[in-house]
């Protein structure tokens, strides 16, 4: 893996395009994460499809280029054939908050231990622009000439209620802060969330607006209704950890001590207890 | 299902009971504790469960036959009837032999056929009064044929572990009501069989385990859910991990994650659970991730008939998945075979790192037989695995076009890619990079066909100018249809499905042929008209749900060929 | 791709023009001026767009042909090309006829071949550069052919009505520049076509909108998101209401539901959202709804190409869905079938209640050609309804299969039953319940066969001894090839593919054979091996994501044919 | 429709199964319902898979058996092809909260006027009592035989956080009150969720915990997070409307005053307007 996690790929997102920061946040928090402790080589990741799902290409990481609205799914199985493995899987909010969102409301509930990282540019930006779950009402793309008549959903409050155990929030436009949080995320053992406001040049260039109302939290909460509160604000946009406990992961709780792939029985152990089962 | 009486069973020794009663009553734990008797007296045994979708009431019965020699399926024609309720008696009453003796509940039915037991007043006493009633079974047989009172007890005790006591009084009232009532009027022959019987489900299960199977995630579906259970109560000592997430679509995707991590996974579901992995499939051929999908089927589409037999998903699994990538798809033809092929998909898949399907029917997944089969017969394979000293490509080009594999973690990265994508794994369109990955992964699809030649593909059993052409678990209905019938024929049945082995069937192209199936639109039938030309004298098809009874088979196979 | 220069085009009026650059600089809009350029010449069109996933950068390029005769695809080999970057400079210089001319940007290539333009430089002034450079190319084909500037410039207006200012005076610049570097050197001459130009999509959606089509379900998916652009622009006014709900999986359930209530409900997308409607299309066939599904390909599997061309799902398509139950797929060979088949298939679906397929291909889908098509010719055929004076059974047993419908407000219940049911839609697992009712549903697959028989079903184009099979966008590009050849060739292309006319297909069995189609696995020619026995001479085929050039096609029928 | 509802079909319920609560509950509500001025014959329903779905055969109403997860989603296409009908959806813990979930949510989020009962008995009893979205830790099925290590959603907290207009709790073991819910939830303009607890005498026989816990609430409360608290309780279980608000429908808003099977255009319109696209 090349030392600045390159690929060597053409990126092919638009100048000035939120993902950017994403992309140099995570690459950021590997850095520190190998500091901390944690190898990059340790490090899979998984995408969805969209212009967020590009990451994959870019990033010089292990992981699957998975399907619309399946990366949380496929994080999930990562971890539980291998879970010493530091799972990230990247959505949109198309693919995350939309075709995927069953996936990632499970993967709270149970808590298992993966991080998600949403790209929610309030659009389905690659397929030129549709309302996306994240949009607001009136919302026009080309799905939705005069307007989208959809309220928005809010992410953190339904992840909250589903059971996530660190939700979060951060900005493409801080990038020192969004590295910040995809290291706490990586390195806390359960679930974790970041949502991160990106704005899309081209469908949903908000850069001017976050860049007045984001604010960065000094304080997680620590109940979870203050957690959802603090998801609703809209006069100031609340960037950090906003909920965060430890609870037993299900990874843990389902596989015990036992690696899979690497406790794989012998052969012959196999073997004695399956004629166990045959002839006795 | 017409023609009953055209032909006679031929094996002087096969035994059949049937009992039926409602969901709740323990018909099925009958069905099992039948089965157990008979394998004690050394005998071979097929049990076949007819249940509804429902949890109480309804009509279930078991059928279970024996024989002294190999049997392959149940029958519908009975020596001994057991019907613990009304709709039992009304529905089995037609089910005897010429000589076969008809157990009724005499509390339900007035003046029935056959021999009344007041079993509702019977079990009153007991605790559970309705549960306690499978017993019934066992206790009648026993009495019938002459069984001494202690071994029926030491039977019921090792069936019903739990609420011996009653159990065991209750078997006696009935034993003792019985040999009242009509003696010890049947002869059984002992055997000498020493296999033990298992359910299809089962047998799957340890097929893949014995081949290293390491996860296997599910979402319950009647007929594949006992995988799971089988899995989730043994998978700790087999070193197999059950999963069960919240959609098929999240087991399908899970599977394929845990391939990159270098387990070795499988899925189980019907059609309709099959039909939600659709996208994942697909998605496996391209990332050449070697899941091993169980379909089993029930009577389609849709929801169709929960908990019956049908074959009517053979077209969908033969093209499942959108767009061009290589898969391989077989269907067992018995139990022993639902282990070997197992398993041998399992290394198959991981060999050729690409997703394949076993087909099989509910009337394999859960009937149960006798079988023997030996673990260490199995064949595993090691896949090909990346030689640390060279520079890593997931999608390195090759001459068979299987890719080495290395998994994390891993100082190269190691991508896996859904879009189309160059040998390293990163995305590309560019056309002649698009046109190279598809005939890497088709090269795969032919070297699979390469091997597949060198294999064993086809069964043949029997002989004869009449040939037979049938696959899955209709193997066993065509097979016992002969058996009994001593009609002669040739039968020919190809394990593996997609490749379709046409150079060993296009063997059997010859004088009268035969196709039978359990699909309305005869599929199977098409399949071979297609790939082999066969031109059919006659196809017999089954689509109510239920699989055929042999001696009916035999009897419709004596007029096509007649 | 081989064999260029075998063949020469014999069309002396055909003229191209290539016009590429990078994604957001309006390449797409190039194209469509440069069509509507030909259009007003009254010459026929043909417009091929091909670009990447991403919205700005990458490489993208539209190819325009025009003839005064009827032209059925784009050309590869062009007339004129402009380059607004370098990328499409290296690609598209070898693009030309001989005479070809070659514009570039010349302040991002030295001393290329060709005509430089100082682009970037002109651009330059104005606000959006990128954007503006698009008019380079109608601007570029105005002065070579010796169009008068003020023609031009309200051709600019129309296609760009905003920034009409910017857009007009830049390519008043790009038009000077070209007259004075090479002044109007080429020929165009005028046609009397004066139909108008649609992509596929768009004759799609008017066409199901002539059967009647109520309400449009679709979640984006390229090649298919353009029908759902359409309706939801265009909608109000045909009657059609356009709904992006949260998946595919919604998407197909919610179009059932829209039939119950009476609605005629169309689906559309591309193979991985068809694939999560596997489900759902085997709940149209058993609760028998008459749901139409588009199915635009792109190359797969999984993700695959998103934005380029392919056939490699028709063995998906034709057999989607769990179980036996009848469907119907269609594949339009133009746009004038894409226009009267999707409306016919609406009418047929409602007609026999059962799901089925537009099957079509990027090519088709989001190419444009001219066409012309009469919506009072399309056949709508009303539904066969419940006679009120009877009692209501939604699966009333008929001869041919087909049970008259009611929706409500109903004083009957109406039951529509995923689960196998008896007549009223009752669920039920009772043996010859169960047979009857897949009788049922597959009486009507034979009779769909019978109206079939009696119907136009294979296309045929042309003769010869050389018999070319083709279907779907493909024959577009077959006819292309012939017609701009001289090469003398029969075209067979089947319109229906399930049930698949083999009664005409066999009468093409002759002589030479010759297939062509966009499969790595060559999924058409193996369908009619299998359907018709076809042993075909020769497979062309193209698997790269590209439609054919038609050229190259006919080098390479020239081969297979010598 | 006959009187009583009453279809004539088998019920293959077992005994003492919530079911029979539900389904007695149903038959009052819709006799109410008339009376209020709802015709049975403008009421059509959809079913999940499961014991839940067979409710489909035994109401003599209109509707569709629909796919296992899938209720919501038939109910939002029968309510868009024809906005004047009152749609009600039947479905299951594990079907609706599970497999369907992602449809429950976006049904929720975009207030479309339908009715979501479902049969909220912890298990997916159908298919012999595996654990479900909604069975507690160490559950034991025969996918958990050592116990479920997953805890449970809570429904009610994941439907208002997605935007719920009305939400509510009804026990199969008291009809006359889940029936009055019923009505009100066919009543309340826009999207009505009932979680309905449904004791399996099977697999899940909390009847006598029930009877014991649940109490009937006087009050909806204000606000969404009074509701979530509510929904939250353990030492009782209050049954009732938690929440509702009146915000405007989707099928209002995408559909304005249009129905599309009634106000279909005329063939002449139609042909005008294609002729329009086509010549102009
Ligand atoms: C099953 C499926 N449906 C649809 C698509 C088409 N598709 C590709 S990207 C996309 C939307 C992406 O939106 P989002 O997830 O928000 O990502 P963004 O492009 O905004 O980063 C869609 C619908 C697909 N690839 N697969
Ligand atoms: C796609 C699909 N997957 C699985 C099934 C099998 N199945 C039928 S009912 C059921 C569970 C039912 O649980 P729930 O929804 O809680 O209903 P209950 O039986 O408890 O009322 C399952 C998994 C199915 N019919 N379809
Ligand atoms: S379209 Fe939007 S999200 Fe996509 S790359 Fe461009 S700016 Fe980024
Ligand atoms: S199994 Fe449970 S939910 Fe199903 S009918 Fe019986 S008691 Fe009711
Ligand atoms: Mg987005
Ligand atoms: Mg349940």
């Amino acid at each position: 893996m090349s030392g600045d996690l390159d690929t060597g790929a053409e990126i092919t997102w638009c100048t000035g395009c939120g993902n950017f920061g994403i992309l140099a946040a995570v690459k950021k928090a590997v850095k520190k994460l190998e500091e901390n402790g944690i190898s990059r080589e340790d490090i899979v990741i998984s995408t969805g499809i969209g212009c967020h799902g590009k990451i994959f290409d870019y990033l010089d990481l292990s992981g699957i280029y998975s399907l619309h609205g399946r990366e949380v799914a496929s994080a999930e199985g990562i971890k539980l054939g291998n879970p010493d493995l530091k799972i990230i899987a990247f959505g949109g909010d198309g693919d995350c908050y939309g075709e995927g969102l069953a996936h990632l409301l499970f993967a709270a509930k149970r808590n298992i231990d993966i991080t998600v990282i949403v790209h929610n540019n309030g659009a389905y930006a690659l397929t030129t622009g549709q309302a996306s779950p994240t949009s607001p009402k009136g919302f026009k793309g080309p799905a939705t000439p005069g307007g989208s008549v959809e309220p928005p959903i809010e992410p953190l409050g339904l992840l909250l209620s589903a059971g996530a155990s660190f939700v979060s929030r951060g900005y493409a436009g801080k990038v020192k802060h969004l590295s910040d949080l995809i290291v706490q995320a990586v390195e806390h053992p359960g679930f974790a969330h970041i949502d991160v406001l990106q704005p899309s040049v081209v469908f949903t260039d908000y850069y001017e607006e976050y860049n007045e109302l984001v604010d960065e939290l000094e304080d997680t909460r620590s109940t979870k209704f203050e957690a959802m509160e603090l998801a609703q604000e809209s006069d100031r946009l609340p960037i950090g950890v906003f909920y965060r406990e430890e609870r037993p992961t299900y990874n843990e709780e389902l596989l015990g001590e036992r690696n899979p792939v690497k406790d794989r029985l012998s052969d012959e152990k196999r073997l004695k207890e399956i004629r166990a089962f045959l002839d006795v | 299902m017409g023609s009953k009486d055209d032909v006679k069973a031929m094996d002087e020794e096969l035994f059949t009971v049937i009992i039926g009663g409602q969901a709740g009553q323990g018909v099925k734990k009958a069905g099992e504790a039948l089965s157990k008797f008979f394998l004690e007296k050394g005998r071979y045994v097929f049990e076949m469960d007819d249940y509804q979708s429902l949890i109480r009431g309804g009509h279930n019965f078991a059928s279970v036959s024996s024989s002294t020699e190999e049997i392959f399926s149940h029958h519908m024609r009975a020596d001994v009837v057991v019907n613990l309720d009304k709709t039992s008696y009304e529905m089995h009453k037609k089910n005897l032999t010429p000589d076969g003796l008809n157990f009724y509940n005499s509390d339900e039915i007035e003046n029935g056929e056959g021999i009344g037991l007041p079993l509702t007043s019977m079990s009153k006493e007991f605790q559970r009064p309705q549960l306690i009633m499978g017993v019934t079974g066992i206790a009648v047989l026993a009495a019938v044929v002459g069984e001494n009172k202690d071994s029926l007890v030491s039977l019921v005790n090792s069936v019903y572990p739990r609420g011996k006591e009653d159990n065991t009084a209750f078997s006696k009232l009935v034993y003792d009501e019985v040999l009242d009532k009509v003696g010890s009027t049947l002869d059984l022959k002992e055997g000498d069989c020493r296999n033990r019987m298992f359910p299809g489900n089962h047998v799957i299960a340890l097929g893949a385990a014995s081949a290293g199977l390491d996860i296997y995630f599910a979402y319950p579906m009647t007929p594949a859910s006992s995988i799971l259970h089988f899995y989730a109560s043994h998978g700790d000592k087999l070193g197999v991990t059950a999963v069960h997430p919240e959609s098929e679509i999240a087991v399908a995707n899970m599977a394929i994650g845990a391939t990159i991590a270098g387990a070795r996974s499988m899925v189980g579901t019907s059609g309709g659970g099959f039909a939600l992995m659709a996208e994942a499939f697909s998605l496996a051929g391209m990332v050449e991730s070697p899941v091993l999908f169980v379909l089993s089927s029930r009577p389609g589409p849709a929801t169709g008939v929960p908990t019956y037999t049908e074959q009517g998903d053979l077209g969908f699994a033969l093209h499942q998945g959108h767009g061009d990538f290589p898969r391989i798809v077989a269907s067992p033809g018995d139990m022993e075979e639902a282990f070997y092929l197992t398993a041998d998909m399992l290394s198959l898949l991981w060999k050729y790192q690409t997703p394949g399907i076993i087909l099989t029917e509910k009337h394999l997944s859960e009937s149960s037989m006798c079988m023997d089969v030996d673990p260490s017969k199995v064949r595993t394979v090691e896949p090909r695995m990346h030689e640390e000293d060279t520079e890593y490509k997931r999608y390195l080009s090759t001459e068979d076009g299987v890719s080495p594999l290395k998994f994390p973690p891993s100082k190269e990265a190691i991508k896996w890619n859904g879009e189309e994508h160059d040998e390293y794994g990163i995305t590309t369109s560019r056309s002649e990079e698009v046109a190279a990955m598809h005939d890497k992964r088709h090269k795969k699809e032919e070297v699979i066909l390469e091997e597949l030649k060198d294999r064993h593909t086809v069964n043949v059993y029997g002989s004869g100018e009449n040939v037979i052409f049938t696959y899955g678990s209709t193997t066993l209905s065509v097979r016992e249809a002969l058996r009994c019938s001593g009609i002669e024929a040739k039968v020919v049945q190809p394990i593996y499905l997609r490749p379709l082995p046409t150079w060993e069937l296009k063997k059997h192209v010859e004088g009268r042929s035969i196709v039978v199936e359990q699909s309305v639109a005869q599929q199977f039938s098409t399949l071979l008209e297609d790939k082999i030309g066969l031109e059919p004298t006659s196809v017999i098809k089954r689509y109510d749900g239920r699989p055929f009874d042999p001696m009916d088979l035999a009897g419709k196979i004596k007029e096509a060929i007649r």
